[in-house]
This record gives structure tokens, C-alpha cells and sequence, in this order.
């Protein structure tokens, strides 16, 4: 019971401490805007650099160009890198989702084709999951991909909520191939090359008014049939694979999600201290958080060990963005109405509704949970078992009802 | 007993809806807030509905109508968040009317435009009147100078609602012992705050030892006075919660997730209950303080402190829920569902703050628990 | 818009607040031990003074033993016991529910053999409706009633919940006739002796250690074919007069349900008035309660404008027992432990907690205000158009799982 | 980094689960409510097990064991809410080992029982060392008087935890300079105090300038004594909310309405859900207590807070949603849903209670905010 490095753990914080030392003035800025090429082109270059020096893609096999690293490494990169204020890796979903489906789903052309782009940040992903009418009933995606006589196949849809597809070059695309299968196994998962005709990118702007996400449109794309990962109506499969290192990168702490709870405390011991109604509101919050990443510290010990997290991780996201969210409202009621015009906290109270249903509704991990985690009996399912084609989502409802 | 609108009184509310829903007001809310060109000026819809006259009494060109009246406009306005500096102007009007004062006719045809810049009355004896300083702290509030020949005005008030073009301003002040004074001056300035919520005008306002009108009002009317932007503030936010809650209850019917409309989920549906069980909680305490600021006016600053608590953690709440209804598209610019958070996270903070109204709504029980003695 | 009394209101409250002015003395202690016989008899002789006043069962018409008054008539009554510290009828139950059902649905024979030894206090009724596996889900009681060859009835069941069940002469007992019908067409309801044979009371004792209900046990309890109310299979329909009756109850304010928030604002202010987060606490569950108070005072209007009320009138008891269940906690958090074992605040502290699920839990209310005044949608019922006898409580949600 | 239980805690956690299983704890507990005399004497189970020794080094016969492997038996006393005088012993051991007493012997094979009299040191610089009055207000702690051959201690201390029958009691005193001090008595008065919870032993003490010994202890080790006391009383609430989050979890699946398993539904799913998560939270702040004060004695106030105030809310929190999914049932007598409610209850009004505890996690982040800067 400890959280001291071990040896092996100390020598690669040295080693990466150093290499920061070396080489920090040449990093970018933490936070820019990724509307601006020029400052995606700079993360871009950081990116490589990084890959360069053995920082990126640390816990993937060496065979794929990773270093066959444990997940504590990865923490004390992500550690380091706070501690000198520079920014990680650009590609995010590539690195931490993408790569790891096509390492355990791809084709070997494909994993010598895409991995190594990826690492070095010369070409971005980006993550085709969510639609409109699919969000946190992710198995509802309605996008088509129909086969071609030549192989090929087309697809037309509307994905949402996707992060770096302004400059991606390739999106994992979720999409059915098999209407007439009921809703999991009719569908494939496919590589789309950004760049082709008919996708259109579209900024969508959130509640600050900064485009954190995208949507992207589908319009009779065409791709190769080499394009396929994990096969034809194996796309649930290689979905769950992803939403699994999803919750890994929670596990491994994400823990306040860009937000700093000291950068709170000291805004309101500049404000309020001598309040006991702030002091109380602000312990409460602080001890949800130092939960969080304590308990962050026993998923990472079990991931260690070769544990996969189970969706109870969810839980540290709920805490995390719950506790933010009273974060932000005590600061604003602390220092009045103009702190919602500040840059940070302005900006704070206007992100974290939004990060509430980001990757599912809370109300849905609970549901998983609950069933999952505890057995709980699950629902009535009034859609199980249903060719997806006859599971018009409205009147299959009004059937049950 | 009768705790109903009368006739009249739905019909003043219905004529306000349908005055209100000529206008785009909730496109002019989110445009305004990328251009300020955008903003829509609703002046002369209120001046139209007679508004501005709500309050003054009839021999001098108002309607002669009761607080329950001006509540029911703001619940409207609230509604459809409408930019009529309506919370500023029904204080100033009653203080100007109490006064009897010259200007009254000009102001109830919507020729001048008096905007009230509350100040907090202590809760206990040993505080002092106080404003906002704009960090979150209390102020003193602007001081009258009564050195020169004519009295004069000196101080700031930061965050006052409606203050921007604003054509004279009735300010509660101080005097030199720290008794509560009510000047009207027309020499101010105001710099308008670029605001979280575009729907809503707020100013800081800057008094430079200005030429200042004395009006003939006392203690008790100015304590009035805040209590009354409190009980319009909560007014406002009824409107928008039952607002929130009509869309929310939409959605959960149209949009469909694992095969069934999602306000069959006992999650959502239990959700959307607790917005009308705050909404019906805080029409309630809207009534109680309509009803007591002309009949128990004793009561009234509880009655409008616990309005404003209740009102504003309910619209908080709707606002909240309204996003998670709507799962991620409730986040994003296009949706109205911002609108109403950026409202509500506004107006939680400004006059006093909703925290304030909920201390006093404690303090006044504990001073005399015999308010919350069952009838 | 005013909550003055009108002039005949007026003359009424006077014409109450008199009588109560001679009598006042000759009133029982408010609060007492029903275990305990004497007190029951004392309250019993106050509800003989009060009926032979004219003030029990004012709303009830006049034909049969009421005033034929309005239910504002009713709260002033209310209020006027409250201001003289004296207690009301002793049957709550008879006179607010089970009076009110046999005149909407009983016989002529039923209304003249009952209704007057009720109002009087001669004989008390009792509500045999919830059962161990029937709460929230009233439809599903399972206590049998067959018939026999002579047309009278063997009832065998076990019910719950049953408030003055110790000293009650009858009880309204809903039972089921009919297995083979769907579950709300199958019932009938049964007005049961309480000292037949068969029938064993056993007080219910609550967590804080007073038994406020009983069980009742049926084993073979004859009753004649005159005992049924709203003839054979009209069950549900009675029983859903007496709910609707019951939300009549509430909305003409059950406030506070026996705890006095200037009690807790008194032991607040001897102790802790300078504490802000006191005062805030106090001040969001007084606003709550008031909000509670001045709502009442709408439903009472709409009440007195023969405008039944929905089951909205729920939402007031969920916001008051959450409010005193804040009151209690804050006053035993201001006054310490030892407030645990102060008679007042021990025993709020324990009583409230099993009040929350006291006429179905908060989760059925909040669904059916959602269903039934927001409109929205219903979900799934797995047991619906089944009949009862198959629907084996247990399979039928396995089936559908 | 390895932040998980060793094999040997584990087999510790083990073989207290094991112990313990062998009594009826919570049939005890409902019938001591109304019969003194049914309360079980669990100290020869304790003693057996060896639990008095945990903390105590192995040279003067203890087990030498840490501060996590204290909560980790705390854990499993709260999971059946056993009466072992557990939470009194441990501070009371902790702080005669560090004095290298004569006594720890006998107190380590069970022979004689300390108590530590907590006080709770102060927040800032200018407060002081203040105990329970009996009233919910401070009182000084006791008082440790030099001015005969042989100290003497005078005062009283309201609602101590395990206090009565105990051999000698461990006593955060003050001096003459209000600087803390250790007194070990036995001479004293223990008003065993009728609980709301019988599973837990509380009682006031009182000194009446009885002789004293003190303790070579000093500042730092009283207030690490406090908060140790928070720790346990966290570990233990852990294991409570554990046990209330099985009991839940059976019911949810076993009981029918409306043709369902009322697990199925969503507000009886999300509210045990909401258990699971307050219980993770605990025991992540368990185990940082734990850790803390032996690896990181700076943080073991903050720590042992965070713990204390999380764990608190989360067994209020399990125990009203143990009794929501029971229905009405979980609200009689003879359902273990009110044993747990009332576990909840008092604990969380004792040593100092659980808002003292959330203020102090505020104050000392106000204070020094780099106590959560990410690591």
C-alpha cells in the first residue's frame, strides 16, 4: 500500500522529467484554439516530437511501434507533463482508442498502413460513433453502408459529437450494413478517409460558444473494402472494444478534467474565506474530488494488474463532473456575477452541463451500472430481439405502450 | 378566501403572452449575445401594454393596478426571456408614485424611463444599507450630500438590472447617519456590462457627486422597494421554469432511445416531475407575496425572500434539466436550453443573489418564529 | 385574490371559535397513547360533543348526518382546533374516507346502518386496502374472498399499514373475487366487523419504537353479502373514490403532518442563530414549507370551486416530508446528539423516514404525476390484460426479461 | 505505486469478518434499544482477536501494526454494527505506545481497557481546544491542574464515544497555557448516556480534579489522535453502508410490484447505484486516510476530513435508501433498515460531527490549496 514509484517507475519518471527539461521551450501553448491550423499544426509537430522520444502510444505493444508499457506509465507521462505545463499528445482519440481497436481488430495491412501515421501525428483521428438519434443507445446508429457490386461500399448518415474532425484525416465510422439483423449485429465498423467526397465537417457550438465538437455528414462516401475493421457485422464488437479503453482513460485518471480545484480554493480564499456556508460548500466538493482520485489510484493499481475496468468507472466520471459543476456555482456565488464573465470560470460554469451526457447520459451509466456491476435486473427491453429494419424507434414504442 | 387569479387578472396575463409573442425574442437572446446590434428593443411593446403605468396610480396616468398584477407581467416576460427592463422599472414607478412625483405621467405614457437601483436593507440592526461592489462584496450604498444648496449624490452601484438608457434613475441611498434616503437624479453614468445572459440589460452605474431630487419616501418604502425587485425576480424566473418544463416534457414525448420515448424512463420522468413540483412551489410563494405586499405587507419581506430562494433554484433546476432532457444537443448553441441556463445563472447572482433572499427567509423565521406559526 | 374569510366564512369560524370557547375545557390532551383504552374512550366522548355540535363531517351532505359545507368550512374547523390546542374526531379515517366512499357507492341500507354511528364515534372505522406485497402497487392485493353457497363471503388475507385497527369496529377491506379477471377488474370491496372471528390486529411497531399501525390478519372471516360496497367486482372503482378522497385530505393541508416548523425555528434560535449555514438550511426548508402552505391555500380554492384535485396534490407531501426530514436533521445537527433523545426531535428524526413511502412510495407518485398531469409517456407494463391468477408475481417479469 | 490491499490485510479483514460473524450483533443491537441487559459483551471477541495490540509495537506486546489495518477492522465492526469499544481504543493505544507506557502490556492482552477523551484541536491559531458541552455547543477541554506534588485534571467531556466501563481513559486535556496536553486517569466519573443507537456505548465524563498522569506526548500527536478518531469512525461507516448496500441490492431483486423485480426500475436502480458510488468514494478516502497518516502525515488532517464527511453522507445517504427500496416495511421495528438508521444518526452528531469535518476539508484547502493541486 503505497503510491511511491517502484524503481522501475522512478527511473522512467526520471527519464521523461528529463527529457521535459530539455525540450520544454519548444512545446506549444497547454490551451489553444483548435479552430486556428496553425496552432493544430504546432500540437501536430509537439506530437512528433514526442513520438520521437518514445512519449506516445506508451502502453501498445512494441511490435506496433508502442512500448509495451504499463498504464502507470502513461500516468507519469500525463503527470510530468501537468507538472511543466505543456500539452500531451494531440490525437487523443487516436492514440488512447483508435490505435488500440485497430491493434485488436485490424487487418495486419492495416495496422502497418495506419499506426505509425498515427503515432506520429501525421495523420489525426477521429471517432464516427454518435448520431442524433443515437447517442446513448449507441446500437441505434442509423448511418448506411451499402455494398457495391465492385466490393466497395457507400455510406450515408450523420455522426455527432465528434472531437478533431476539423482535422482529421481518418474517422472510425460506425454504420449498418444489415438492416434486416436485429440492432447490434447488423452493423460494421469502417475506416473513412476524411478527405473523400461527400463528408462535410460542421462546427458544433456549445453552451461557451467555443465548437469542442463536430458534426459530420455522410454523403454516398465511398470506401474500399479494405476499409473493414473487424469485419463485416462485426462492428458492435470492435465499438465495445473502444468504449473499453474509453473507460480505461477514466481509470487512469482524468480527474478533473482540465479544471483545477486549487485554482478554486484560491480564487475563493481571495473572496470568501471567512464564510463557513463557502468553507462547507467547498469542502464537500473537495472531498468528492480527493475521492476521485484516490479511488483513481486503486483503478490504477488494478489496471496494473492486467484488471479491465468495468463500467463502475463511469462512477468517478459522475463525481468528477457533479462536483465540478458545484465548484463553478460556488465560485460564481462567491465572487458575483462577474465571474461568469471571466475567462476561466465563465467558461467552467458554461462547459460542464454539457460534459453531464458526454458519453452517455448520467442516467444511462447508472442504468449500466446497476445491472452490470450490482445484477440488478435489467429493464424490459421493448426493442431486444427485433429486426433492426421494423424497429421504427417511434412506433415500436407505441406497440408497447 | 380566494388564492386565484381573478378575470382580470388572466386576462392581463394572456394580453401580455400575446403581446410578447409577436416579437423572436428568444433568436434575439442568443444572437445578441455574438452581436449587440442584435439586441431587440421591447420598450415599445411594454409602453403599448401599458406596462410602465402598471403601478402608478390612476389620477396620474397609470392603471392603478397591485403588485400581484406587475408579478404576473414578469412571470410572462420570464417566459420567453424577453429584454423589458421591466424588474427596474415597476420599483421605480412605486417609489415615484408613493412620492407623487412630477414625472409620473411622463413615465406611465413611456416618455421617460426611471430605472430603481436597489440597495440592501440590513438584516440586523447593526448593518448598513449596501450595494454590490462588483466582486461579490457588499458596498456601501451611494451617499446624498445635503452640504451645498441642493442635495447632491455620490457612490456607484454595480450589476443593477435595466440601469443601461436608462432616462432617470431612483436610487436608494443614504445620508449622512446612514438612514436610507431615496434620490432621483438623470446626471448618471452607466456602463453597460457585457453580460452572461444577453437577455438581460445590467449596468454598473457611477454617481459623481451629481445634482440629486430628494424624494418624499421612508425607510420602510425603500426596504419595500428591494424586496419587491425580489419578488419580480422570482416572478420572472416562474415563467421560464414553466417555460423549460413545457419543452422538456416535449422532447421526452418525441424522442425515442432503446426503442421507447424517453420520458417513459422513470429517470427522465422523475426529473421532469421535479421541475413541476418547483414550479408549483415557487408559483405558490409568487402568489404569497402578491398577495402580501398589498395585505400583510409585515409578511411580505419573507414572503418575497422565500419567492426568490424557491424561484431561483428552481429555474437552476429547470434550466439543468432541460440540458440532461435533451442529452447533448441541449448543450449546444442552437438550443434554446442555454438561453435559459445563461438566464438563470445570471440572475442567481444578481441583486443580493438567490443565497441572500434564502438567509433572510432563516433569519426572519429565527427572529420570529411566529411567521411559520400554522394559521 | 385574498384569503380573508368571506362574510359567511366569517360567521362560521365565529360560530366555531365559540362553541370551542365553552367547551375547550372539556377537551382530551392533543397527542396520546392509542394502546391505551382511556385515552381512546376520551377521544371517542370529544368526537360524540363535537358531532352533536355540528362539526364533524361538515362536507358530508346533510341527508346523510353533514352540513353540506364546503371544505374551506372544513379547514376553518381545522384551524380553529389548531388555535385552541384541542384535537380533532377521533375517526380521521371514517369520517374523511370511508363515509365518504359508502355515500358514492354503498346501499341505501349500508348509508343508514353506518353513517351516523361513524360520525358519532360509536364506531370507528379502519382502512384494510395495503397488503405486504400490495403498497405501492394497490391493484395487486391478493387477500381472497370466496363466496359460499349461502352468498356470504370467507375472506383470507393478511393487510398492513392499518391505522386504529386496535379499536376500529369495521373495516373497509378490498379483496379479490376474482382471479381469473385482469387485475383491477377482480376486486370487491367489503366492509369487515373487526371483532368477527378470524381476525387477528397486531400493532406494527415503527423505527421509532411506537406502534403507529398494524397488521391485520383475515383467516377465514365470514361476512354477509349486505357487506359488499359497490357491488361484486366494483372494487377498484371504490377504492379509487377513497384515494381520491385521500388527496382531497392533503390538499386541504395535512401542512405540516403534526410537526410545527416554529417549534424547530424556536430550538434553532436558542442555539444556533449564528451560524450562517443554520440559517441558510433553516431558510430553504422554510421557504419550502411555505411554498407548501400558500399552494395549499390554490387547491383548497380550487377545492371549494368543486374542482377535484389530480394526484399534483402529491407533490405537497413530498415537499413537506423532505422538508421536515431537513428540519430534523438540522435541528439534531445544531443541538447534538442529545437532540436524538429528546422526545420531540428523536421522534421526528424516526417517524419521517417511514412517512416518505406512507400511501406509495415517492417513486410511484412522481410516475404517476408524470403520466397523469404532464402526460407523458407510460412505461412498459409487463402486467397488463393479464389475469391475475397468472400473473405469478414473479415469472411474468422473468419472462419478460 | 500499488494501491490495493496486501495478502496480509486482506487475511486481517478476513478473519475480523470471521470473528464477528459468530455473534448476533444486530439482533443485539435492536434488543439493547429496549433492554439494557441484552447488550453483548464483545471484548473477549476483540481480545481474541487481538485487537487491543493492533496499534501497539510488537516490544510491548502489541501487533505492530498500521493505521490501515485499524480501519480495515473498523470497516468490519461498522458491516454489523458490533459494540466494540473499538473507536475509543485505538487513539487511546496509539498515543500510550508513542509514551512507551507501563501499562501497554495489560492493555494489549485485553486486561485493561483505555479510552482516548477526544478534543478537538482548533482550526485557526486564535480558537482553542474544545470538547463536547452535552448541548451541541463547544466547551474547554479539560483542564490539567500543576500546583500540588501531583498533576490534577478538572472538566467534563459530553458524549464520548466507548467511555463507559473503560478501565482508564486517555484524556486531550489543556494546560495552564491552553496548550494541549495527555492526561491518563482512572478515577473517574462515566455517566453512561441513554443512546439512540444502543449498538454504539456513549457516556459523559467528568473530572473532578481528580490525580492525573501525563503523558510525554505532544501537540502534534493530540491532533493526530482527533483525526485518527475521524478515520475510524469513516472506516467503520464504510463498512455499514457496505452491508445496507447488499441488504438493498437482495430486496431490489427479490421483491415483485407491478409484475417487475423492482430492481428493474430505474429510481430504485439509480438510487442503490448512488450507494455504490458515496461507498466507492468512501472507502478511495479510506484508504487515503489510511495511507496518509503513516506515509504522509501532513495530508492526515485533510485526509481523515474527507473521509469523515464522505463517509457520513453516504450512510445517511444508504440507511434512507435502505428504507426507501424496503417500502414501508423497511421502517418497522423489526427490519435492520432502522438499526442502520440510527447508526447513521448519531454518529454523525459525535466527535465534533460530520460538518465539522466538511468545514475543516474547506479551511484547510482554503488554506493551503496546493493540498489539492494534481499530483
Amino acid at each position: 500500500m503505497d503510491l511511491d514509484d517502484t524503481p522501475d517507475q522512478a527511473a522512467w519518471r526520471t527519464e521523461v522529467r528529463q527529457w521535459l527539461a530539455r525540450h520544454q521551450s519548444d512545446a506549444p501553448p497547454a490551451r489553444g484554439d483548435f479552430e486556428d491550423p496553425a496552432y493544430v499544426e504546432v500540437r501536430r509537430s509537439w506530437q512528433r516530437s514526442l513520438t520521437e522520444a518514445g512519449l506516445v502510444g506508451v502502453t501498445w505493444p512494441e511490435e506496433h511501434g508502442g512500448r509495451g508499457r504499463g498504464p502507470v506509465d502513461q500516468v507519469i507521462i500525463n503527470q510530468e507533463m501537468a507538472r511543466a505545463g505543456v500539452p500531451g499528445h494531440l490525437d487523443v482519440i487516436g492514440i488512447g482508442l483508435m490505435g488500440p481497436c485497430i491493434i485488436a481488430h485490424g487487418s495486419d495491412e492495416q495496422r502497418a498502413r495506419y499506426l505509425a501515421p498515427m503515432l506520429h501525428g501525421d495523420e489525426v483521428w477521429c471517432q464516427l460513433f454518435s448520431e442524433p438519434a443515437a447517442g446513448s443507445d449507441l446500437a441505434g446508429v442509423q448511418t448506411r453502408a451499402v455494398e457495391q457490386a465492385d466490393g466497395s461500399w457507400r455510406l450515408t448518415g450523420q455522426k455527432v459529437w465528434t472531437t478533431s474532425a476539423q482535422f482529421a484525416a481518418f474517422g472510425m465510422c460506425l454504420a449498418r450494413t444489415d438492416p434486416d439483423a436485429v440492432k447490434h449485429q447488423g452493423l460494421t465498423m469502417f475506416i473513412v478517409p476524411m478527405d473523400a467526397p461527400g463528408i462535410t465537417v460542421r462546427g458544433l457550438r456549445q453552451i461557451s460558444g467555443e465548437a469542442e465538437f463536430n458534426e459530420v455528414f455522410l454523403d454516398d462516401v465511398t470506401v474500399t473494402d479494405d476499409m473493414v475493421v473487424g469485419g463485416v457485422r462485426g462492428g458492435w464488437k470492435a465499438a465495445l472494444t473502444v468504449l473499453m479503453f474509453e473507460r480505461m482513460m477514466i481509470g487512469a485518471g482524468a480527474e478533473t478534467i482540465g479544471f483545477r480545484p486549487d485554482r478554486v480554493a484560491t480564487a475563493l480564499a481571495a473572496a470568501g474565506a471567512d464564510d463557513p456556508r463557502v468553507c462547507h460548500r467547498l469542502g464537500e466538493l473537495t472531498a468528492e474530488l480527493l475521492a476521485v482520485r484516490y479511488g483513481g489510484f486503486r483503478s490504477l493499481t488494478a489496471l496494473s494488474r492486467g484488471q479491465i475496468p468495468g463500467p463502475e468507472a463511469g462512477l468517478a466520471k459522475i463525481t468528477t463532473v457533479n462536483a465540478l459543476i458545484a465548484a463553478a456555482d460556488l465560485v460564481c456565488d462567491t465572487l458575483g456575477p462577474g465571474a461568469l464573465t471571466d475567462e476561466e470560470w465563465g467558461y467552467m460554469t458554461s462547459f460542464l452541463p454539457g460534459l453531464k451526457s458526454a458519453g452517455g447520459t448520467e442516467q444511462i451509466l447508472r442504468t449500466t451500472i446497476g445491472e452490470r456491476v450490482l445484477g440488478l435486473p435489467a429493464e424490459p427491453r421493448v426493442d431486444k430481439g427485433v429486426p433492426f429494419r421494423e424497429l421504427r424507434t417511434r412506433q415500436i414504442a407505441e406497440v408497447a405502450a | 378566501m380566494n388564492f386565484a387569479l381573478s378575470d382580470e387578472q388572466e386576462f392581463l396575463r394572456e394580453a401580455a403572452r400575446d403581446a410578447l409573442g409577436r416579437v423572436a425574442t428568444l433568436a434575439a437572446a442568443r444572437d445578441a449575445l455574438e452581436d449587440p446590434a442584435a439586441i431587440l428593443d421591447l420598450w415599445p411593446v411594454a409602453v403599448k401594454a401599458g406596462w410602465p403605468g402598471l403601478l402608478i396610480s390612476e389620477p396620474a396616468g397609470g392603471a392603478g393596478l397591485g403588485t400581484f398584477d406587475a408579478l404576473l407581467v414578469a412571470e410572462r416576460l420570464g417566459a420567453v426571456l424577453a429584454r423589458v427592463p421591466f424588474i427596474g422599472l415597476m420599483p421605480a414607478t412605486a417609489l415615484l408614485d408613493r412620492a407623487a412625483h412630477p414625472c409620473l405621467e411622463a413615465v406611465a405614457t413611456g416618455e421617460r424611463r426611471p430605472v430603481f437601483v436597489p440597495a440592501r436593507p440590513p438584516v440586523s440592526g447593526a448593518e448598513s444599507w449596501t450595494v454590490e461592489d462588483g466582486h461579490g462584496r457588499s458596498a456601501p450604498a451611494p451617499r446624498v450630500i445635503r452640504s451645498g444648496a441642493h442635495p447632491r449624490l455620490d457612490g456607484q452601484a454595480a450589476y443593477v438590472i435595466d440601469a443601461p438608457d436608462a432616462d432617470l434613475l431612483v436610487v436608494a441611498a443614504t445620508d449622512a447617519t446612514g438612514s436610507p434616503v431615496a434620490a432621483v437624479v438623470d446626471a448618471m453614468q452607466v456602463q453597460p456590462v457585457a453580460a452572461y445572459d444577453a437577455s438581460r440589460s445590467v449596468g454598473h452605474v457611477t454617481f459623481d457627486n451629481v445634482p440629486a431630487e430628494l424624494l418624499d419616501v421612508d425607510s420602510a418604502e425603500l426596504t419595500d422597494a428591494w424586496y419587491l425587485v425580489q419578488a419580480l425576480i422570482a416572478a420572472e424566473a416562474v415563467g421560464t421554469v414553466e417555460a423549460a418544463l413545457g419543452v422538456s416534457v416535449s422532447y421526452a414525448k418525441d424522442r425515442y432511445a432503446f426503442g421507447r420515448a424517453i420520458g417513459s424512463y422513470q429517470a427522465v420522468k422523475h426529473e421532469i416531475v421535479e421541475v413541476l413540483r418547483r414550479l408549483e412551489n415557487a408559483r405558490a410563494l409568487q402568489f404569497y407575496a402578491g398577495w402580501a405586499r398589498d395585505s400583510r405587507p409585515a409578511e411580505f419581506p419573507l414572503a418575497a425572500s422565500a419567492a426568490r430562494s424557491v424561484a431561483g433554484n428552481a429555474l437552476d433546476f429547470a434550466a439543468r434539466a432541460m440540458i440532461n432532457v435533451h442529452g447533448g444537443i441541449g448543450a449546444t448553441w442552437e438550443h434554446d436550453a442555454p438561453l435559459v441556463f445563461r438566464r438563470a445563472q445570471l440572475t442567481r447572482r444578481l441583486a443580493g443573489g438567490h443565497a441572500d433572499a434564502t438567509y433572510r427567509v432563516g433569519q426572519a423565521v429565527l427572529h420570529n418564529p411566529r411567521l411559520v406559526t400554522a394559521a
